[in-house]
């Protein structure tokens, strides 16, 4: 470890109301990241107008207010420096959240992220930890075209050194990024865009277990599997099942590394089925992982394992009802849990 | 040859383009509003003498590249508006058969080799253009638009060290419209608020232009293309200009400072050129209001016919992806 | 497509020997630039340090004498600027070929390699394409450190737009090679720098199929599946097999994307297990891929398959024996086959 | 504080510092050779004084990063050469337990807080080292080592404007060794051969140093730290200095035009500093020799012993992935 000392930050008074409230998905980032500077002088949030008019998502609304232009950072247009920025501060005993505005920018701090963040403290020898959170807005559905649309979740999961995770409910995103804030290894916490409106129960001062999927609906026919914008679409799917009498099992993903096999495994290890619901292409990600690893590990499929995925060629496109088409639906998802229990 | 004085009918046919640009972005901005448009974009209105003015100066077989800000130049390049209207929907007459959309109105034929929603994205794309054309002794320069913002990404640095370097038929062109998103520039960029300083270490020359004045612009522009045309080299022109609108469709713009559109609206580009006009004798205020309309008729029927084409399917645009 | 015209570059004479001949892996990448530069002047090699010395793996070896400095192009330290300019050239009518010193640098071009060269021709609406060629070399077992030894083909799998093919073998380093060159699409070509002193049969002139695996051994007890560096050690391993009565089939991966499912598939549905012999992570990678997807199909597994990859969380290490342990040996190949088979 | 001059025995030490590092760079080269080391190596000869005579400016809580020819710095800042050894070796008892290898001798203990093999990447993380001592009131300085060939790549051009922008305590310094691998500069940089103006457009200070003159090279770095320290912001200072060696372990040089090399030798930076000692009567010729050849066998016993130590396991390494 460094033998740096404990940074000499003033502290800002606590945060508003504990217990369980209803929020949006929006303002429960905005309370994890509310609370977490609370509680640590050491966290800060940079990145591209993150202290603007409350950011560009509106996720951070009253936070410069707060907590003052240096812990809520503006940054020129520069992610793999700004990235390179934030390691560097957490060298020296800081732990930045950066955000990325859209996940389709993580390639622009492509050097940061892959060389840098996961392999600075093995070179090292463990010398140091990196506790930098990068906060990371993905996915479609808004029309934002081929450019703007990117998840690549899977990508960061190939790579020893990180942790990452998707938050797929208001609940989630406050607790997995208060997880990753005070996890001392770098995290990529996605957020999804089409989310931010969605509201729901959120815990004030719950952190999230690191690795742990979560068990959203339970059922024995089919283990339904899913991640960001896929669980709301794949509960809707469950509800359709339900009404033909098939009971789907779903199962928010949450981290894509460490992936929570054992959850997965048991679930389907019961229902012997298996639906991958992504918003990515199939070739690379984390379903296909989950697939190789169960299969591997020999589960005995009841029926072929089925993946509801983006298309394998064709990129997102910005015309709304071809967008509409590639992007998985709750129809679709339904349609692939038919056919795998055999209707 | 474009050094020329620009002739009264090229002015006319300026102000023209001014006008359909700033009608078609007025337009754009009522679709998004009323819901008919989905998603976000981004809007030019206050910067049309920089998109027209240095479109201005190119040849056939030159070329540029520009951003998500890009509707000027795409038109200012003789996108026909129809055809930007249906990008903009998703249609399938649209310049990219609607998968593109808003931040991508593109077209080969007419030089418009990307407009990028990547910043600094299009710098290197059209460095790599000019070095073709150079390899190739051909007599062609590549344009690059970009914002200010862009200035302070990487490979702004990377493609005007290599433009320099290799002397390429490049001209880079800052619309600094003083902010990037919600940033003044004085909170992102170091160095003061004249960018075309950014030049200097690579030796290149970079020159700082009222981006309100069309003939300033084009002159300018003018100029720098004309010197990479004789093998002079790259250059970096400042285009000091201001967007009327907020950065992209939910964005209200509550961070200027009071007084600061109003003032600039005061020299609007297309009020500039128009005055100019009338006092030459060219174009008369009365001609003018009746260019106005019939420029407004056009965007309105453009407007209706792209609202009534189709949309694509997955079967035809799916050669898009690979050739072949 | 472009209405540009075709540029007036100069030929240069025709290059040397046809017909196969023995080469090493080096010289016969050195081949297959000289065959394409010299059949279409509008090919060009770019990248750092291209054409000093020739080059830092020393595969362009006399090209910038034969071509001259304009088309053996050396550029500054920046790839991602540097890919961009290629995708500006081939937009113009030129057919670069950019050269990525080692796979590790591929993030920072990651812009140019994500949001631009595979995406370039769809957001256009097919009014271009995109003739890139980006060489890369990656691959450990040199000691050349945890930020200097990635693979990471498996990312380009993920996206639409793009082709990935890896090279095993002098033959397919020459024929591979030659194929993504004259490809209208963008493709990355990996080399591997282990294999560069290896010697093998390079047919002069010879274009690979697009997407197309290569058997290189049969045999009807378990299939292995690997590619670049693991083929080799597939063989070997494959050697060892035979000697204990294990017939194995061992089939060199070639094409990332797109997976030559097809002949995956007929190999595995006649032995019924598989293993899958990687250099890289096996969570997100083609290994993964492969198995989730034969799975899918519904293959009818003897036994479940196994893998034999880079370790989940463990990156590249410099020390000569941890290196050594952690990437696989032909040794662990040939357990997990054994395993497979149930011996 | 490193603004005064410097007395005898710092000077003294230099000598030793850049002694030992040269004697360590020529031990390692022979090491490669004779196959007793694998991988890629490095090597910092003849740029000695860029190394100490900068590192020499720092202060207790100070940190720095540098490249993977970074064993000047390292050494510099007192990572025993046994250790540098070993890590080399790949040994356990390296810098790095032995998993880093000759691009990263890194001691967070010294304020080395990293070597990069990645071009450009050290530069933000100084920078944020440098942000998070000004938001920690600390009165700490980031020192940034990279090389000429770096200045060419956007980290560079990200980093720098960032500084300058938020008036970061941190100091740039190139080591311009006149190659990037096996381009010289003119052929990859443009802007001629003062890289230090590469610090204009950004408003910050940029200074060009004779790096072969130790004591210029302390004089320089002390002022623009003391200026960092005090509020003053950012710099960028070139050092005009030489490899011996060609870029990596398998590089014999041959881009390097007859005679440059001798040129360079006849200013070695350990024989001008000796000269000067001598001359002013701090270390005789004859002591000169003595320390020569105690830090000769200084270097061998430390060689011998990183040779006889263990590598080390997967198990005991595995904590170094993850924190925890
Ligand atoms: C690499 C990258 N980072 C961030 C963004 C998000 N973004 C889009 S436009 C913009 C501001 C650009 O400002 P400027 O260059 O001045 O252009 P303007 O929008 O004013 O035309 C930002 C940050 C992006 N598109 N690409
Ligand atoms: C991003 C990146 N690109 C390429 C390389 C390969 N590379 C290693 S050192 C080097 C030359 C760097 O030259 P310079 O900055 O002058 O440093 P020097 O080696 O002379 O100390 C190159 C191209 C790399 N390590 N990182
Ligand atoms: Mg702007
Ligand atoms: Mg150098």
């Amino acid at each position: 470890m460094s033998t740096l000392t404990e940074p000499a930050l003033v502290a800002v008074p606590a945060a508003g109301a504990a217990g369980t409230v209803e929020l949006t998905y929006r303002d429960a980032i905005n309370a994890a990241l509310r609370d977490s500077m609370t509680d640590d002088v050491r966290v800060l949030l940079m990145g591209e107008d993150v202290g603007a008019d409350g950011g560009v998502f509106k996720t951070n609304s009253g936070l410069i207010e707060d907590f003052g232009p240096a812990r809520i950072r503006n940054t020129p247009i520069c992610e793999n420096a700004f990235v390179g920025v934030a390691l560097g501060m957490s060298l020296v005993g800081l732990r930045p959240v950066v955000e990325i505005m859209f996940a389709d920018f993580l390639p622009t701090a492509g050097d940061a992220i892959v060389n840098q963040l996961p392999k600075y403290r093995f070179m090292s020898g463990g010398q140091c930890s990196v506790p930098v959170t990068i906060r990371v807005i993905g996915g479609g559905t808004g029309q934002f075209g081929t450019q703007h649309s990117a998840t690549y979740e899977s990508w960061f999961g190939h790579l020893p050194g990180l942790r990452v995770a998707t938050a797929a409910t208001p609940g989630s995103a406050y607790s997995l990024l208060r997880a990753a804030i005070a996890h001392d290894n770098p995290v990529i916490v996605y957020e999804h865009k089409a989310l931010y409106g969605r509201k729901g129960p959120v815990t004030r001062g719950e952190v999230a277990e690191i690795g742990k999927a979560q068990v959203l609906r339970t059922g024995s026919d089919v283990t339904i599997l899913a991640s960001m914008l896929m669980v709301e679409r794949s509960l809707a799917a469950a509800e359709t099942l339900a009404a033909d009498g098939i009971a789907a099992e779903v199962i928010d993903l949450r981290w894509v590394r460490p992936i929570d096999l054992p959850t997965i495994r048991a679930s389907v290890e019961r229902t012997g089925r298996l639906v991958v619901a992504e918003e990515q292409v199939h070739a690379g990600g984390w379903g296909a992982t989950v697939i190789s690893e169960l299969t591997m590990g020999g589960v005995a499929w009841r029926s072929a394992p089925r993946r509801v995925s983006l298309p394998d060629d064709y990129p997102v496109p910005y015309s709304p009802p071809l967008e509409t088409l590639i992007v998985p639906s709750a129809a679709g998802i339904a349609a692939a849990a038919r056919s795998a229990v055999g209707l | 040859m474009s050094l020329r004085e620009p002739d009264a009918d090229t002015r006319r046919s300026w102000f023209s383009t001014m006008l359909r640009i700033r009608a078609f972005e007025d337009r754009i901005q009522e679709l998004f509003m009323s819901g008919a448009i989905g998603g976000t974009t981004h809007l030019c209105q206050g910067q049309e003498a920089v998109s027209v003015g240095s479109i201005g100066s190119m040849e056939p077989g030159d070329v540029q590249t520009n951003t998500y800000r890009g509707h000027g130049e795409a038109l200012a390049l003789g996108m026909a508006s129809e055809t930007a209207f249906a990008e903009l929907m998703g249609k399938a007459t649209g310049g990219s058969g609607g998968v593109g959309g808003s931040m991508h109105l593109i077209d080969f034929s007419k030089g418009n080799i990307g407009a990028n929603a990547i910043v600094g994205a299009g710098m290197p794309i059209a460095l790599g253009a000019a070095v073709g054309f150079q390899m190739q002794q051909r007599p062609n320069v590549a344009l690059s638009f970009f914002g200010d913002g862009a200035i302070n990404i990487g490979t702004f640095h990377e493609a005007l060290n290599m433009a320099s370097l290799w002397q390429a038929p490049v001209v880079f062109i800052i619309t600094n419209n003083l902010y990037g998103e919600y940033s003044p520039i004085s909170s992102t960029t170091s160095g003061g608020p004249d960018l075309a300083r950014r030049a200097d270490p690579y030796g290149m020359p970079g020159v700082s232009v009222d981006g309100q004045d069309i003939d300033a612009v084009h002159a300018a522009v003018s100029a720098a293309v004309e010197r990479a045309r004789g093998g002079g080299g790259p250059s970096l022109l400042e285009m000091k200009t201001y967007r009327y609108r907020g950065h992209s469709r939910s964005d209200p713009a509550r961070y200027r400072p009071a007084g600061e559109l109003e003032a600039w609206k005061e020299r609007d580009p297309i009020d500039i050129l128009g005055r100019r006009l009338a006092v030459e004798g060219i174009l008369s205020a009365e001609a003018q209001l009746g260019l106005r309309a019939a420029i407004q008729a056009e965007i309105d029927g453009a407007a209706e016919r792209a609202t009534a084409a189709p949309y694509p399917t997955l079967e035809e645009t799916s050669s898009y992806v690979y050739a072949d």
